[in-house]
């Protein structure tokens, strides 16, 4: 890996070095935008007590379910975790920490996290079971809580498309929160769709720039859809 | 007659002005897409990256790519624009969507309300829910006026654990259209064929009549 | 105007609604980027008393420098001020008050005041004058300054392509401040080198969406260039 | 023979290493481009939104709408990436940067240093250099060791008003290369033909010199 080639061929490659207590970042919404790849790659090296960073956690046996199944996370820092039989098991019986944070206020601290701000006051959460233990302080007559930035040791992210420098762009609502976790993560590890030569992506549309991307690696995707809603009934 | 699901999207369709950005919530706000009065225009923002959500796709357009926040499979409007989650909230947190409809368990006449979590049973997440109701200027929670037994869910004081204070100033029900000032509903409209009686009956909350209280008129056909 | 359709035609329509007083921020970085024509139409309009908001200043009578010409500016907020006679004079005579701020921290409190973030930590500055009377606190051993963020009852910026909805793109460095000022402010008037219909630029690659833009007018730009700077040496 | 600011751009240059994102401050650090050792790929980031900036354009290429942080006309490389100025200090702010490279008037033995403003003197303002030297974990700076009448700029304690504290570690002169360790500064480098005592009679802060200092190589030939 010479000069700025972040490309590379093998999954053991691509999640060198992430080993058992670290912390994760997934990209993602629901099933859409997520490293399927990546995540099967962490399932097989079996690296275990993860704090997982994710807006979700996958449905029953796919995404992050996966690792789920396999106990891999001691942790879940998430915004929604509903549709998950695995997890509510795992909930209850207290085998599984959970850290429900708003989803604005997820997106900010992870942004916040890659972007040197160790701390912010947002609206979202005061007076709520959010805020608790938190500082508040009053602006302009109204109340903000203080929140504090997240940041991973390594973060699992999916794109559309690379060069071999790591830019990246997303496509349509894939996007979600992937470009944060990028830049958020000690090692970024992007899992894409199609890799291209540097110079055929658009410097002024490029979504994540290389800096932020430490490896590629080129996969494949089954895009498995949570809700089907179709404009007319559909006859399955 | 208590109004149906689509009844009540249809009266919260009356709230749409022209030119507004509008985050509908999950359930009953998602049918109001399908009321747009005629004669105006309005894009839809969906928190996880996507202004200007179009309707259902067709199942030869459906693209695993494009889902809306309850994760179903949309389409794009003309001019949308897709961004990452921490600008979607950038756009809700920073007070530019013009309106935001939203589900509620319960609410109060503090303007709190409960939408997240039963204690008790499995807490799925607040998703964007908190940061929609401490951000948005201008807020509608449509729900039903009380649960099946009756029990009214417009309180003095929300019961369940809270997603958010001093944020309710409208909210539209089964029965009827309430307004929050001052501490009090106002009832504003009565579904057609509901009595004030009845409607007093189910709000435990201070409830403040004033005069006549007209029906609600719901112009547009429901669509079959 | 019906619906979504935010184009105006004349600059007084563009900027009415901006009176004496109020806080205006101008998109740009030195003169790259910069919104000329509303900056004319400043001028012309007369508004007195303003609290500036820019990256720069401006140059001798261009850019923002106009309004220095005109004494339209009462404060000016900025991370740079170089190269301006009349700035230094209006400055040095205590008729321009001058709050100089970090390139970095400017750019995050215009940010944090579209976003809805009343004030967050950064390191920028700590231990320098900028930190006199802020608040500063410790994270994992190293010291941040409390900055609060900045909003304007009118943004003037500069892009490069708009729809008439308002999505907008930039081309190039004239990006800079352009897209956090959009944001922040009450009334923000895109000034535009091309307007095209809905649906022409791609949804994947708007840089600014039009929920932020109340108004687009096509405008005629010098670009003037401050450092003309080229491989060989010009024989002008 | 003290440097040249040609000499000391190539001996900044040899802190350069392969696959390195690097800001340059304006004056000598921009210099640094010219010299990159063969072999190796550096991206140049600038903060007024570019990274992966080229050099500088022939006259039928130049566009106003493509400058650097000093207001330049530039070009950008293949694999450049523009983006917004709050982007920008992203990079900068959350440590993505490998080395920033810029100059200042006084450097002292805590690590600070002062840049940006001579009272007295029109203050043209900080521009990007507090967020930078605030934000990188890896500064080198570069300054010419003593002033026209020989006064020291390598201080006890900075004189003037500071940009940052605790953040250098690697200082490079006209004289010396030098870093900072324990509250001192140690003598890693003369330049050629520049003793040990000139060194020293210019360095005001705590000077550690252990054995002998060798001399800098200055392997690149100077261009025209």
């Amino acid at each position: 890996m010479a000069g700025f080639n972040k490309i590379v061929t093998r999954y053991e490659d691509a999640l060198a070095g992430l080993t058992d207590n670290m912390t994760v970042m997934a990209g993602g919404f629901g099933l859409c935008g997520i490293p399927e790849g990546l995540i099967d790659q962490l399932v097989k090296m079996g690296a275990k007590g993860l704090t997982c960073i994710s807006n979700n956690a996958g449905v029953d046996h796919f995404g992050l379910g996966k690792l789920l199944d396999t106990r891999q996370i001691k942790t879940m820092i998430a915004s929604y975790v509903g549709e998950n039989e695995t997890f509510e098991q795992q909930f209850l019986s207290g085998e599984l920490e959970v850290i429900l944070t708003p989803q604005g206020t997820l997106a900010e601290k992870i942004r916040a996290g890659g972007a040197g701000i160790p701390a912010f006051f947002t609206p979202t959460g005061y007076g709520t079971m959010v805020a608790e233990g938190k500082e508040t302080r009053k602006y302009n007559g109204k109340m903000y809580v203080l929140e504090e930035s997240l940041t991973a040791d390594f973060s699992l992210i999916k794109a559309y498309k690379a060069d071999t420098m790591g830019n990246l762009i997303y496509r349509k609502t894939t996007r979600n929160f992937n470009p944060m976790m990028a830049q958020a993560g000690r090692i970024t590890v992007a899992e894409v769709e199609e890799i291209v030569e540097p110079g055929e992506l658009d410097p002024d549309f490029i979504h994540t720039p290389g800096i932020y991307v430490d490896r590629v690696i080129q996969g494949t995707f089954e895009k498995r859809i949570e809700q089907m809603t179709l404009k007319q009934p559909a006859h399955a | 007659m208590a109004l149906t699901k689509d009844q009540i999207a249809q009266r919260l369709s009356q709230e749409l002005k022209d030119g507004y950005y509008v985050n509908l919530g999950i359930g009953i706000p998602t049918l109001v897409a399908n009321y747009i009065p005629e004669g105006i225009q309005v894009m839809f923002q969906s928190e996880n990256g996507l202004l200007g959500m179009g309707e259902f796709p067709a199942a030869e357009t459906v693209d695993p790519d494009l889902i809306n926040a309850g994760k179903q499979t949309v389409t794009a409007a003309t001019g949308a624009a897709y961004f990452s989650s921490s600008e979607s909230f950038e756009m809700i947190r920073g007070g530019h969507v013009d309106l935001t409809i939203l589900g509620a368990f319960e609410v109060d006449q503090k303007g709190n309300l409960a939408s997240w979590m039963i204690p008790g049973k499995l807490v799925k997440g607040m998703g964007g829910a908190m940061d929609l109701v401490a951000s948005a200027q201008n807020i509608i929670v449509a729900m039903m006026h009380a649960n099946k037994k009756g029990d009214s869910k417009i309180l003095k004081e929300c019961t369940l654990p809270l997603t958010g204070v001093q944020c309710v100033s409208k909210v539209i029900t089964d029965l009827a259209t309430l307004e929050l000032r001052d501490g009090a509903f106002h009832l504003l409209e009565r579904a057609p064929g509901v009595s004030v009686e009845e409607i007093q009956e189910k709000t435990e909350a201070n409830l403040v009549i004033n005069g006549e209280v007209p029906e609600m008129r719901l112009s547009a056909p429901v669509p079959a």
